[in-house]
Order: structure tokens, then sequence, then C-alpha cells
């Protein structure tokens, strides 16, 4: 790509050019499908040019303004929030070009999904790209009312009351992070992370600011305990609202708990932040296990897609126990593959059961078949997104399972292995659910509405990035590494649980080998994994 | 001196007719009642502290300023009373008798 | 003499136990009038509140959205749920009590200890104050909070106007409902609002026009133009139907339009994003500023009204 | 995303990629193919089966005159996905691609007029390239990804007839093959955590990791053996291949001989033999129970055959038993034994598919499905009853019949071994083979017939059947009878295996 | 003790009031009610707080930042109201449903 | 939003000429006011100049928006405005100390009643300013205008009768009414 533009310039567009969009489809309803689709992909654009830059010239700060933290606001961007802008531009490209065929037969719905997506963009977007606390605060509150607006668009009284309590979760989330962004302005004077992440000390106030904003977060997240909102509301959305909320929406808040918690909270040490992992971590698994057995409970399609996520977001958190004591940080790698893996399964899987939905003029499971077996593209693209939600190889989803459970081995923590296993046999237990009864037929004799081939081939192919995405990383790792946003102090705990392992080899050079090689040769250790990783500041 | 002396008596007045307003508010026994205090004897007290404070304002226009904001008061203050009553006679509230 | 200077403490302290009463009262009130009348008293109390802090930015805005625009929703809203909801059964409506108990007790404890956190925090600290006031000569308006609104952190304005304009979308596409009813206004309502409309337009540019140097600003300005708008719709006005299509939505999002517009033209120049040049700072604050009250205003109204048009 | 080549790899990286291109691009053609397209549809799939046939053939000349073929696809840092031809990977490549092309042809003239061609012969030949996978793959990980590949693509062949049982096969085999997926992925993370490599050498590469982790290496052992065991259909974890037998008899064929079963056994010769190391197994005490339970299996299997009426059932307990002799092969610790288990991978395949290919047209051309239905079949059907009892004999282990080699090799590993009870097992396996066998060619070929068949089909003429049905189960039952006739000439199974042991496992 | 931190401390007790409204009452115009108090509650708190330096001009960023939580607030009850009011044309209810699956 | 509320169009003949002289007289009015808000600063002036323009065409339109009942429109007589002002403001200082004086007797010298009052003058900005001035005179307070006053009276003996007589002339003197 010719670098006629910044890295500043690319993040500008990748705020403005959907929120531009937002506006003029709202003036002009009739061109909105072909603006959206315009700037969906020149976000794309826009985020490959980032990520260009990213790898050209390492981490991005923007000042906005030119004032500079901590007065003004600071866009930042990192390998982290570029393989997120990725992940999202992927999956924002195939809503859009999927979105036209569903709305054709709802237009009325079709006129407000776009300027309201359009703003979630801008939102997801925007938040993948601030560093300013305050500013994602405000990021998070267009995600949230966008999305619930979203979530109520097909107006049903299922979806309004989905809708209403999404709403009012979302805003108890943000209201619950503003109280701690109050406490950390006041308690150490910016609302910069990385200026913060400086100052920040061990306390009441950071730890505080730690609870009632990890609280928020979670909640919006819907980790367990706080997934109550989710299945109604990812259920009864319209189909490619409820990929964009599943996909997206709970990434973005995961991402900024993940953000906090990196460049925060973790090196506080003290009680509080050794046991909160373990907490994640527990939830996380409860959730893996409970959303699994709901998923595979329920009869309807979507449903069972919706539980599907409340299981997928357990995993996310099954890295909080395992991350600190790595250096190199395989944990938080292994999260952020589930996490993109999941972005575009998960928005194949809803568009697939959407595309099912309207053929059939419904979405119970048992009687699909005929449906399944009319749009075997659609079949393909929720099996194969299924197969990276189950962990299969090659997916996206098996690589991040496969580094969780490295992780998790290399640590000792059975537990966590057992229940990363047990949720990709669930998984399948569910996906096939579905196929099983596609391949039976049954007497009843369905004629469906037809379904516009872009709608099956936007979930097709976002299924195959999915599957693709396994084979990412040698691009993906040397990604994350700009701005290396996983370093962080290694916890002292976590040193000596390395040695109490000592397990590695060191002339293996895992990740957590390589540290065990440099503190017993106090050499640098350069081998194979390494070359890849190249040296992390 | 002899402005600023007219000034003091005149805020003291407004605060007297502010305060019988109150009383008023108080005292009197149903809705209508209360509705000609206040809009009777707040607004001449109102206006009397305003006079009173024109004649310490630094300029015509903060004067000025001072009047427009006693005008719109009363307009407001006559129209809020007459929506007041009138919704008290559409809930069929009989005035009080002795 | 002592007792003079433990005054203004005194005040304080009855204020805040009147915030807390209101609050109480407005959420456990039986009645949904009632609660919400005692909600708007809130609002007000508040507003005498951020006077005592020296916030009169706040109080202004608290006032006129907080109080004055929330209160009117929530009435608004009140009045479409009549008149099935005005008899509420206060026990149907409330978690039971075998839940409220331990909730209850679960609140406190967590609040005595964000109680003991801002106990802490009470160490005099300047925050940005000083920053600010060193770059104010940079900023193009005099006064800080409208220089940190609408240039240091104008990032957040912006996409503060956005929120509104994306509420009154996710309104418009929820909305069943017909317009506000078309019966005749109150005749004397339907003078009040002529009189007044007039002159809140030149109380709004009043409030863009000071707010680059005293409290005041678009978000003001824009409330008092909004309830502008509602009251001329009170008093019987419509819009024509040619009107509601595109001008309206034109001026609805000129706000944000504008805003993004500037903050993005100034890059042609050289500047960073939203970063203005040199000299115009001033005129451009000012020119986002009128747009921004014009759509505020606008949006406001128009989720007041709440039906599409 | 294309497979990136590495730049560094010799030249002959395309042809792994191409033997799994031979069947992965015909396959995802025939996806879109509609039904009615019979011959483009017939043409793709003989077309792939005849390239990858003569691919294999290919490689399997060269890598006699010792050639390398390898290609590689980086997954993670550190870990590749790498398929790599050896002598071993050969001897199961070609016997896929051989009895694919059969199937191939067989399964064109089974499914003849049936719904959903185009989906069917879209998995087949995906199945196909997921087996070829596992034949090829250079280490675990690769292996692993074949192998979950395998268990996708065959659960639609065995729902295929989309009935309610079918679902429910298909849910047993499901459950069946992905917590088994689990395990092997949990043994392979295990491995991989402690031994930073999963490449297959020839040795194994865990002998550092005894002094240390000698627990979790069996631990690692067991979790590997029991996700493999699944499709290899070891006892306790057999039940799913009776149930699966409602698939199509070319389902079955595949299952039993080409792909399902043949993976679970090569991945056991895979994890003792080039993960582990047979000596360092050895040393860890692991081979003797899996010889135990490989020993048990025969015997229960050949025990269950013997009471099942159902034809296929029977045949699927059989398979059940003759896999193990493979597992009891690999498990007895001596080069003549490894040579005996690697030889009946071919033979067993070879003779169970003419079974099942006989089974199936008994099933298609009189709707016979007991064996009690059977009586003096072999009067209307010759051709395929002389099949069929070639099979039985080499199943039973009567010479020439391939089947005799390899028990007879197995015989004497054990021997080698200084082991005597693994002979007991094979001669009670053998009389067990005999005993439910026997009695169906007694009544195939000397009982009178019925007065009619239960469902007969009219193939015009005198025709026994038709002929694409006939023409694989004689080929298949030729072949186990030349390559047990002709075992010591060269390329053929035997000495092949003998090859690998020599090259690859007991190198002096 | 001086008038900043009462009334810090009051936005505190706000939060925990609106907390308990918003846990306890289920017709849906009292929990918005609920979420004003908690955002009033945070205001104080946040902007309260700016005052802290004695004598000084309060810090401006602070009221900035609640005089946008501010309009938000309001861009937000608008559109729960919305919401409130569309949920009762469809349903008839004014209160979410306890277990929303099945409607 | 007042710059794009337009006026149904009138069916009936736009006064031309008398919307002109309604407009000049609010422009002067509203930009004195102005003046006043932003206490004369040179910068605001011309700031202010759209604002003024707009706010008195808006209040131009409103006057002259068409209405079924709205009587024929003619400017205000300056004189007799004048004297309404004069006899307000020393109606409403009357008003104040009798409310005053009330509230502090003791017992409450109260004998309300709601009483009804036939309007002469036509329905419009004159009847409507007549109800508000109505409730800031001493002891009255209007309830309902429609065709007729109600009117709570605090003393159902006093002379209100005459007093809502002289206020109903004045008006109509200043709307130059015929018959006032």
């Amino acid at each position: 790509m010719p670098m006629l533009l910044s890295g500043a310039d690319w993040a500008t567009a990748l705020v403005f050019v959907p929120l531009l969009a937002a506006l003029a489809c709202f003036l002009v309803p009739r061109a909105a499908g072909w603006l959206g689709l315009l700037a969906a992909l020149l976000i794309l654009l826009a985020t490959l040019g980032l990520v260009q830059g990213l790898l050209a010239d390492g981490p991005l700060r923007v000042a906005v303004g030119g004032w500079g933290a901590p007065l003004g606001i600071d866009l930042w961007a990192d390998g982290l929030s570029a393989a997120l802008l990725l992940m999202t531009s992927l999956v924002g490209l195939g809503v859009s070009v999927y979105a036209p065929g569903y709305f054709a037969a709802h237009p009325e719905q079709r006129r407000w999904f776009w300027p309201l997506w359009l703003l979630l963009w801008t939102a997801l977007n925007g938040l993948y790209l601030s560093a300013d606390l305050f500013n994602l605060y405000v990021m998070l509150e267009v995600l949230g009312l966008s999305a619930a607006a979203l979530t109520a668009l097909s107006g049903s009284a299922t979806a309004l009351n989905a809708a209403m309590r999404y709403l009012l979760v979302s805003l108890l989330g943000s209201a619950a992070y503003l109280l701690g962004v109050a406490l950390l302005y006041h308690g150490y004077g910016t609302v910069d992370i990385a200026l913060l992440g400086e100052r920040i000390e061990a306390g009441a106030v950071a730890t505080t600011a730690l609870l009632v904003m990890s609280t928020g977060l979670l909640l919006k997240t819907a980790l367990l305990p706080f997934h109550f909102w989710l299945p109604p509301a990812h259920g009864s959305a319209p189909a490619p609202v409820s990929a964009l909320l599943s996909a997206l929406v709970i990434k973005a808040s995961f991402y900024l708990l993940l953000r906090l918690w990196l460049d925060l909270f973790s090196g506080l040490g003290g009680l509080l932040s050794a046991l909160l992992p373990e907490l994640l971590g527990l939830l996380g698994a409860a959730a893996v296990l409970w959303g699994s057995v709901q998923a595979l409970r329920q009869r309807r399609l979507k449903l069972l897609i919706a539980y599907s996520t409340v299981a997928q977001i357990g995993y996310l958190f099954l890295a909080f126990p395992l991350a600190g004591a790595q250096v190199n940080a395989l944990a938080w790698r292994a999260v952020l593959y589930l996490a993109l893996a999941h972005g575009l399964a998960k928005a194949a899987m809803f568009l697939s059961a959407g595309s099912l939905l309207q053929f059939a003029g419904h979405d119970r499971i048992a009687d699909l078949d005929r449906a399944v077996q009319r749009l075997p593209l659609t079949l393909t693209a929720f099996v194969l997104g299924g197969i990276s939600i189950m962990g299969l190889p090659p997916s996206g989803g098996f690589v991040g399972k496969w580094l969780l459970l490295e992780s998790a081995f290399t640590q000792g923590r059975w537990g966590l292995a057992i229940v990363v296993l047990l949720g990709g046999v669930l998984a399948a237990g569910y996906v096939f659910k579905v196929v099983g009864y596609a391949f039976t037929p049954t007497e009843i004799a369905q004629e469906g509405e037809a379904v516009p081939l872009t709608m099956q081939w936007s979930a097709l192919l976002l299924a195959f990035g999915a599957i693709l995405l396994g084979f990412s990383a040698p691009w993906l790792w040397p990604l994350l590494e700009v701005g290396a946003p996983f370093m962080q102090p290694v916890a002292e705990i976590g040193m000596a649980a390395l040695k109490e392992i000592g397990a590695i080899p060191a002339a293996v050079v895992t990740g957590s080998g390589m540290l065990e090689a440099e503190i017993l040769a106090g050499s640098e250790v350069g081998t194979g994994r390494e070359t890849w990783i190249g040296a992390a500041p | 001196m002899l402005v600023s002396l007219l000034s003091v008596a005149l805020l003291v007045a407004g605060a007297v007719f502010f305060l019988a307003g109150t009383l008023g508010l108080l005292r009197f026994p149903d809705v209508y009642t209360r509705l000609h205090a206040l809009t009777k004897a707040d607004n001449l007290g109102l206006g009397l502290m305003v006079l009173g404070l024109m004649l310490q304002a630094e300029s015509l226009a903060a004067a000025g300023k001072l009047l427009f904001i006693w005008l719109l008061l009363l307009a407001a203050s006559a129209t809020a009373g007459q929506l007041v009553a009138s919704w008290a006679q559409g809930k069929g509230i009989a005035p009080w008798r002795g | 003499m002592a007792w003079l200077s433990l005054l203004p403490l005194a005040i304080d302290l009855v204020l805040a136990l009147t915030l807390l009463w209101l609050a109480w009262r407005a959420l456990t009130s039986p009645d949904l009038f009632r609660a919400v009348v005692l909600f708007i008293a809130l609002g007000l109390v508040l507003g005498l509140v951020w006077v005592r802090l020296d916030a009169v930015d706040i109080a202004l805005a608290e006032i006129a959205l907080g109080a004055g625009v929330t209160g009117a929703l929530l009435l608004a809203a009140l009045a479409k749920l009549q008149p099935a909801e005005s008899q509420t059964d206060e026990v149907a409506m409330m978690a039971p009590i075998a839940l409220r108990l331990p909730i209850a007790l679960l609140l406190i404890a967590l609040l005595t200890g964000l109680g003991l956190v801002v106990w802490q925090l009470w160490v005099p600290a300047p925050g940005l104050s000083n920053l600010v006031d060193a770059r104010l000569d940079e900023a193009g308006v005099a006064y800080p909070v409208t220089a940190v609104l609408l240039n240091f952190r104008g990032y957040d304005t912006l996409l503060e106007l956005a929120v509104l304009l994306l509420a009154l979308i996710g309104v418009w596409s929820l909305s069943t409902a017909p317009h506000l009813g078309d019966e005749e206004p109150e005749p004397a309502l339907a003078a009040l609002s002529r009189l007044l409309a007039p002159l809140m337009i030149l109380v709004a540019a009043y409030l863009v026009w000071v707010g680059a140097y005293a409290p005041g600003g678009a978000f003001q300005a824009g409330s008092v133009l909004g309830a502008a708008g509602v009251l001329l719709r009170l008093s019987g006005w419509r819009l024509s139907l040619s009107a509601t299509g595109w001008p309206l939505r034109l001026v609805l999002v000129l706000g944000v339009a504008v805003f993004a517009f500037i903050g993005l033209a100034v890059i042609g120049f050289g500047q960073p994003l939203l970063g203005y040049p040199q000299g115009w700072a001033k005129p451009a604050i000012l020119t986002i500023e009128l747009a921004a009250t014009l759509s505020i205003g606008a949006i406001l109204a128009a989720l007041f009204i709440g039906g599409r048009p | 995303m294309m497979p990136t080549i590495d730049a560094a790899l010799p030249p002959n990286a395309w042809l792994p990629l191409l033997v799994l291109a031979s069947s992965l691009l015909p396959g995802l053609v025939i996806f879109f193919l509609a039904e009615r397209r019979y011959w483009t549809r017939t043409l793709l799939n003989l077309a792939g089966s005849l390239v990858k046939l003569m691919l294999v053939g290919a490689m399997l000349w060269g890598v006699f005159h010792q050639q390398q073929y390898a290609a590689s696809l980086p997954l993670l840092p550190g870990l590749d996905l790498v398929l790599r031809v050896r002598p071993l990977s050969l001897l199961f490549l070609a016997l896929s691609a051989g009895l694919w092309l059969l199937t191939t042809l067989y399964a064109i003239g089974y499914l003849e007029d049936s719904p959903n061609r185009s989906r069917f012969f879209g998995f087949f030949s995906l199945c196909v390239t997921a087996t070829v996978g596992v034949a090829m793959a250079g280490n675990l990980l690769t292996f692993l990804l074949f192998f979950e590949l395998l268990t996708l693509t065959t659960y639609p062949l065995v729902v295929h007839r989309g009935t309610e049982e079918a679902r429910r096969a298909g849910q047993i085999y499901l459950a069946h093959t992905v917590i088994a997926g689990a395990l092997l992925l949990a043994g392979t993370v295990w491995l991989y955590t402690l031994a930073g490599t999963l490449t297959f050498t020839t040795q194994g590469f865990v002998a550092d990791l005894v002094e240390g982790h000698r627990w979790s290496l069996i631990a690692i052992f067991v979790l590997l053996i029991i996700g493999v065991g699944v499709k290899a259909a070891l006892v306790p974890l057999q039940s799913w291949l009776p149930r699966a037998m409602v698939a199509p008899a070319p389902v079955s064929a595949l299952l039993h001989a080409v792909a399902v079963v043949k993976a679970g056994a090569f991945g056991i010769v895979l994890i003792v033999y080039d993960v582990f190391g047979v000596e360092v197994a050895a040393e860890l005490g692991v081979t003797k129970p899996l010889a135990l339970v490989a020993a048990f299996t025969i015997l229960y299997g050949s025990l269950r055959a013997l009471f099942q009426d159902n034809l296929k059932r029977r045949l699927a307990f059989s398979t059940v038993s003759q896999v193990s002799y493979i597992v009891l092969g690999v498990a007895i610790v001596g080069p003549l034994a490894t040579v005996g288990g690697l030889v009946h991978l071919v033979h067993q395949g070879v003779m169970k598919i003419t079974l099942f290919f006989c089974a199936g047209n008994l099933a298609e051309t009189l709707g016979i499905h007991q064996v009690s239905e059977m009586n003096g079949v072999g009067r209307r059907m010759p051709w395929t009853m002389l099949a069929f009892s070639i099979g039985v004999f080499g199943m039973i282990g009567l010479p020439p019949v391939a089947g005799f080699i390899s028990k007879w090799y197995l015989g004497l590993g054990a021997l080698e071994a200084g082991l005597h009870w693994p002979l007991f097992v094979l001669a009670g396996s053998s009389l067990l083979n005999a005993a439910y066998f026997l009695p169906i060619l007694h009544r195939a070929w000397f009982c009178e017939p019925p007065e009619a068949w239960p469902e007969e089909r009219d193939f015009g003429g005198k025709k026994e059947t038709a002929w694409l049905l006939l023409l694989p189960p004689l080929v298949t039952a030729a072949l186990s009878l030349l390559i047990g006739l002709f075992a010591s000439m060269p390329f053929t199974p035997l000495e092949w295996a003998r090859l690998i042991a020599e090259r690859e496992f007991y190198q002096p | 003790m001086n008038s900043v931190l009462v009334f810090a401390l009051a936005g505190v007790g706000l939060i925990g009031l609106g907390l308990y409204g918003l846990l306890v009452q289920r017709h849906l115009l009292r929990k918005v009610l609920a979420f004003n108090v908690i955002s009033s509650g945070i205001f104080l708190l946040l902007a309260g707080l700016a005052r802290r330096a004695p004598g000084a001009e309060p810090d401006p960023v602070p009221q900035a930042m609640v005089l946008t939580g501010i309009v938000v607030a309001v861009a937000a009850t608008a559109l729960a109201l919305a919401m409130m009011l569309a949920l009762r044309s469809a349903t008839g209810r004014t209160r979410l449903k306890d277990h929303g699956d099945e409607d | 939003m007042p710059t794009d509320q337009q006026q149904t169009i009138a069916e009936t003949p736009f006064p031309a000429g008398a919307f002109a002289a309604a407009l000049a007289w609010r422009l002067f009015v509203f930009a004195l006011l102005w003046w006043l808000l932003t206490s004369g600063q040179q910068a605001a002036a011309l700031f202010g100049v759209p604002f003024v323009a707009a706010a008195a065409l808006l209040s131009a339109l409103a006057r002259f928006r068409p209405r079924a009942d709205a009587a024929t429109l003619s400017p205000v007589a300056p004189l007799s405005l004048l004297r309404l002002i004069g006899f307000f403001l020393w109606h409403s200082l009357l008003g104040g100390v009798d409310v005053a004086l009330r509230a502090f007797r003791h017992p409450l010298p109260l004998q309300p009643d709601l009483i009804d009052y036939p309007l002469r003058l036509p329905p419009g900005p004159a009847t409507v300013l007549m109800s508000g001035l109505v409730s800031l005179m001493p002891g009255t307070l209007s309830v309902i205008c429609e065709d007729h006053l109600r009117v709570h009276v605090l003393d159902r003996h006093g002379h209100w009768h005459q007093d809502l007589e002289r206020l109903e002339r004045r008006i109509g003197a200043v709307y130059r009414l015929a018959g006032f």
C-alpha cells in the first residue's frame, strides 16, 4: 500500500468515516445501503493502512488537537488494538454486505439500521483507538446506546424486553466505569491510560477504581453471573444485529477490561490483584460450562448461538489466572486469538441463522432440515464457524485453545485445561445438534423465501476467515508485538511458580522456557520462537 | 447615598412582600387562594427588588436586563397561575368557603 | 463569631441532606407523578449545589437538562402511560422484602467503602487546572470550561453530540407512537409560547456568546432552544411536510457535521485532527457552537415530541 | 490465502500437497454440482482417485530410492503443519488411495438414483483427503488436524441416510470421536509443553523426558491412545462402530477399511513408534497393557460377532477384532511383530472391504441384511459369494490368503519377544473367526435358496448385479489372494512393512 | 470536613440510593429515575472533588466531563423512555419480564 | 426549529404591510434586548444580528399565524398601551398589598368564589392578555378563558366587576377594537 497517508490519518479515518457515513445515511436513507457498503470498504482500507503503518513505524500515538495528554485526548494504537480493529472491519464488512439482503424484507428497519450500525462502528473503532479513560466512557455510551437501539429494531415484544434490559445493564455498566474514572482522575490527576499507568500505585483509590470499573465492564461483557441479559438480546435482535452484538460489541468492553488490566492494574500487587484473576478465571470456567450446557438445551437456533456466546465469553477470562506468570504472555495471545476467532465465527453463525430464519420463517432447530438442505452454503458457513467455536484445527479458535492449553499445562493448571477441553466437547455437541437435524428430513415440506446470495456468501466468507485465522500467525504475531501490549511486570508469584514447575528444558524455548533459560544462563537464548517474537522492549 | 438608601428600602419592601406571599402560601386554605398569594405578592416583591437592584446597576444594560427578567417572570407567573387554576377546575376542585 | 464560619457548612449539610431525602422520596414514592416531580425538584436542588461548588456551568446544565429536559421527558412519558399507570400497586412494583434487605445491606457495605475512599481523596490537588490555565491563551476562548469542552477535549464533545443524535435515531427507530396530539392548546400557554420562543432564541444566542468567557455554552443554549421548540410545538405549531424531511434532518446533524468537518478540514492546513490553526480557534469554536446549539435544540425538541415526523 | 511453501524446501514439496489436492479439489467442486450432473461427478471422482493413485505410486518409487517428500506451513511460532512422506506413510497412503478408487467405483454403482449424491461424494472425497493427510502427517499437530477433519467429514456420511436412526448413530459417533479428540488434544499440548516439539521421529522424541516426567509421559500416552483408540475401536471404546452400520455400504467400507478405523490404528502405530519410540514405550511399561487391551478386544469382538444375525453388524464386530491385530503387533515389542501389525493394516483393509462390498451387493441386489436370509445365495450371486469366501478365508487366516501372512508374522513376533500368550489369542481368535464366518459360507453355498429374495432388483438379463458393484469386490478379493501369494515380491505390503521396520523403527 | 467533602459524600449517597432503586424497583420509569440519580451522584463526586484546592478556581476538566456526562444521561434517558413506551404499547407492561426467553 | 419552521400557507391574503410594521417593531425590540443581554459589547453585536432577525421573524410570524378564531389584526395603539401599563402597575401594587394584608390578618379575611365574566373582547391575543392581567390584579385570578372568563375572586362582595370592565376597556383600546 502506498504510504501517502500517515498512521494518524488512518486512525482518524477509522473514527470519522463511519461517523460521517452514519450522518449521510441518516440524511439520505435511500442511499444508505450503498453508503454503508462504501464506508465498510473504506474502513477496511483504513484498517489495513493502519496495520501497515504500525508494522512499519511501531505503535501510534496521536494527540487530538495537538494538545497531548494529560490536557488533551490522545489516540493510541498498538498491536492489540490493531488486531481488534482488523476483526471489526472484517466482520463489519461482512455484515454490511449481508444487511441489504436481510433488510430488503424489512424496509422500515433498514432505514434505521444503517445510521445506528455506523454509529456503533464509530464507537468500536474509537474505543480501540482511544488512550483516554473519559473518552472511552463516551465511546462506551455511544456503543451501548446504539447497541440497545439496534437490539430493539425488530420491534417485537421479546426484542423490546431484551433491548430494555440490555440498555439498563449497559447504562449501569457505563456508570460504574465512570465512577472509576472519577476516582482515578482525582487520585492521580489524569485520565490518560499511559500516564495513569506510570502514576498509579497500590491503595484504596486504585483498588476501588479497579473494582467498580471491572464490575461495570464485566456487566457489559456478560461474564457469568452477569450474562442474564445476553441470550434474550442476542437471540431476539435481527440477525445482522445479533452478529454485531455477539461478535463485536462484547469484545469492546472486554478489550477495555483487558487494557485496563494490562496497563493499569496488573502491576499493582496486593491481595486483590492476586485474587481477582483467579476469580475471573473461576467465573470464566463457570461460564464456559453453564453457557455450553444451556446452548445444548435450546430449541431455537438463535438462542443456541447466543448461549454459545455466553460460553465463549467464559474462555476469554480463563486467561487471567494464567497470564500473570508468563512474560511473553502466551495466555493473552490465546485470548486474542479466541476473541478474533469468536468474532468471525460467531458473526458467520448468526448470519447463517438469519438466512435460515428468513428462508424458513422460524428458527426451531428440529424443523430446520429442508431450509438447511436448500441453503448448503449457509450450512457450510454455520459449520465452519462451529468448527472454530469447537476449537478444531486449523481454525483460529483452535490456535487460541492450543495456546490456552499450552499455558495451562505449563503452569500445571489442570482444572483450567479440563474446562477448555470440556467446553470444546460441549460446543461440538450443540453445533452438531443443529447439523444432525439438518441431515434428517422431516415430512413437512417447506418452501421458503429466497435468500440472496450476498447473504449466504458473506456468512461463508466470514466463516472462512475464522478458519484461516489459524494460519495467520506469521503476520499476526509481529503485529501483536507492536507496542508490546502484553508486556508487564512479572509478578513475583509467577516467577516462583515457574521455578517450582521447573519443567521446561532449557533447550526448548517456549514462552516461559525463554524466561527460565535467561534466568539460568543470564544470557539471551534465541532460537525458534524468539526469532518470531522479535526483541520486545 | 440617597440612591443606595432608596435601593435598600426597595429591597426590604420586596422582601416583605415575599414574606407575605410565602405566609399566604402557607396560610391560605386552597389551591386558588394560594395562587393569588403567589402571583401577586411574589410578583410585587420581585418587582420591588428588581427596582432596588436596578438603582444599583452598573450599566443601563444591566438594569434593562433586570427589568426584562421581571417582565418575563410576570408573564410566566400569570400563565402558570392560570394553567394551574384551570387544571384544578378541571379536576373538580371547588373553591374553599370560609 | 466562630459559628458564622460554620454557617456555610451548615447550609451545605442541609442541601446535601435535602438531596438525599429528595432522591429517596423520588425513588420510593408510590405515586409516579409525585416521584417525577420530586425528581425534578432534586435536579433543581442539585443546581443549587453546583452553584455552591462554583460550577455555574454545570448548574445551568443541570437545571436546563438534568431537571428541565429530563423532567419534561419524564412527564411526557408519564402522560403517555396514563391513566392506567397513575394508580400503581407499590408492593407489586418492588422486589420482595427478602430481596430488598440483602440488597440494601450489601449496598450500604459497598458505599461505606466508597465513602472511605472519597474521604481518602480529600487531599487538595490542583488536577489539571494549572495546565488549563497555562495554555488557555492558545485555546481561543477565555473561559476554561469552554476551552476544555471545545478545544482541549473537543473530541469528547464531538462524540457527545453524536450521542444525542444517536438517541434521537434510536427513539425514531422505536417509535410506533403517533405525534403529540393535535388538539388546540391552551390559549394562555400558546400566547406565552409565542412570547417566549423568540426570546429563547436570543437567550440561546447569548449563552453561546457568553460561553467564550463565562459560564454558558452550546449545551445550555441548545436546551433553551429545545425548550423553545417544545413550547412552539405545544402552542400548536407544526412543521410543514416539506420541512420534516431532509431539511429537518440536516438541522439535526448539523452540529456533528460542522464539528467533524472543521475538525477534519484543519488537517488540510497541516494541523492535527481537531487542532484549530493559530488565531482561528475562536471563530471555529463559535461556528461549531452555533451549529451545535441549533442541532441540540432540534434534537431535544424532537426527543420530547417523540414520534418521528 | 494460499498455503505458503517455504522456499527453502526441496522441490518435491509439491507432491504431498498434490496428493491432498487430488481429492480435496474434486470434492469441493462436486459440492457445487447439480444432482443430475452424473457424468461430470463421476469423471471428477475417478480422475481424482486415479491421479492420487499415480502420485502415490510415484512417491512409492521415490521413497524406495530414498527421496524426501515434505511440505510445511507455519501455524504458530515453533509449530508448523508438516506433511512428510515416509515409508510408513506410504503404506497407509497406498492402501487408502487404492481402496478409494475401488470404493468410489462401488459407490457410483451403489448410490445410483439415490438423493444427495453430490453431497455424498463431496464428503467422500474430503474424507479421503483427511485420511491421506493422516497418513502423511509429519508431526502430531498435523496428525491431530487431519484426524479431526476425518471426524468432521465422516459424520455427514454416517448420517447420510437421513433417518432418525442414522441421526442417533451419528450423535453417538460424534460423542465418541469428539471426546476422544479432546483427549488427544490434551495429550498433544501436554506433550508439547514438556518436549517442545511434536515432530515424528523414528525413535520417538521423548527419551530425554523419561527421567523426570515418567508419570506425565504415561498419562500422556494414555490420553493419546484413548484419543486415537476410539477410532480404532479398542474395547471399551468401540460401541460407536456397530451403530454406525446404518450408513450406506460404501461408507461402511470407508469407515472400516480405508479411513476411520484404519486412521485410529495408524495413530496407535505413530504414537508408539514415532512419538514415544517403541523402546521408550516399553521402558515406560505402557506397551504391555496396550497389548492386553488389544488381545481383549480381539477376543471380545470375535465373541460378539458370533451372536449377530445382521450381516453388517457381524462384520462390524469382526472389524473391532481384526483391527486390534494391528495394535497387538505394535504393542508386542519386536521387529517381526511390528511387521505383522503393519502388514495387517493393509491386509485387513483389503479383505474387510471385500466383505463389505459383498454385503452391500447382497443388500442392494436381493435386499438381504440378515445372515439368516442368506440361504443359497451363492447360487444366485456366485461371483459375489466367491469374493466373499476369499475374504472370509483371509479373515480366518487360511493360507494363502493375505490374512495368513499377518497372523504368521504376529505369531513369530510374539515368539521373538518371548511371549506365548499372544499365540493363544491368535489361535482363539482364528477359531472364533471360523465359527462366525464359516456358517455364513455354509448357508450361502450349501443351503437351498428361498422362494423369493426379500427385495430383489433386476439389473437386466441374467446379470448377477450391476458390474460396478461386482467389479470392486472381485478386484479386492483377487488382491487379497495375490498379496498373500506373492508376499515376498518387492512392493508388496509385507516387503514394504519390512522396509519400514528396518529403515525406521529398528535401525541397526 | 468542608462543603466539598459533604457533597462528595452526598454523591456517594445518591449512588447508593440510585442503585437500590434500580435493583429493587420494577417499574421501568422508576428504573430510569434511579439511573439518573446514580448519574447525578457520580457527577457530584467527579466535579465536586474538582474544587478541592482551597481558594483556587475549580478544576475545569472534571466540570467539562460532567457537562458531557449530563448530556449523555439525557440522551440515554430519552432513549430508555422511548423504549419503555414502545414496550408498553407492544406488551402492555411497564416492567421487564423476569424470564425473557419466550414471550 | 425556528429557522425552518414554516407556517402552513394561509388561505387568506397575507397582510403584507401590517406584517412589515410588526416585523420592524419587533426587530427593534429584540435588538434592544440583545444589546441589554450582551451589555453592549461591540463584538457581540455582529454575532447577534442573525439571531435578532430570527427571533423577530419568528415572533412576527407567530403574531400573523392564521387562526380560525382570529379577529382582524391591527397594530396596537401606543398611547393606550402606555396607559394600560400605568394602570397595570398601579393595580398590581394594589394587588400585592391587598394579598399581603390578607395574609397577615387573623382570621383570614377571605370569601372566595368562582364567578363568570362575559367577555366582549374577541378571542385572540386580546383575550389572552386580558386573562393574564386579570391574574395580576388585586383579588382576581383567571381560571378559564374561553368565550367568557371564569375568575376566582378572593372577596365575592368586592367590586371586582367594575375592575374587570375597566381592564377590558383599556385592552380593547390598545388593540383599537371597535366599541372600546
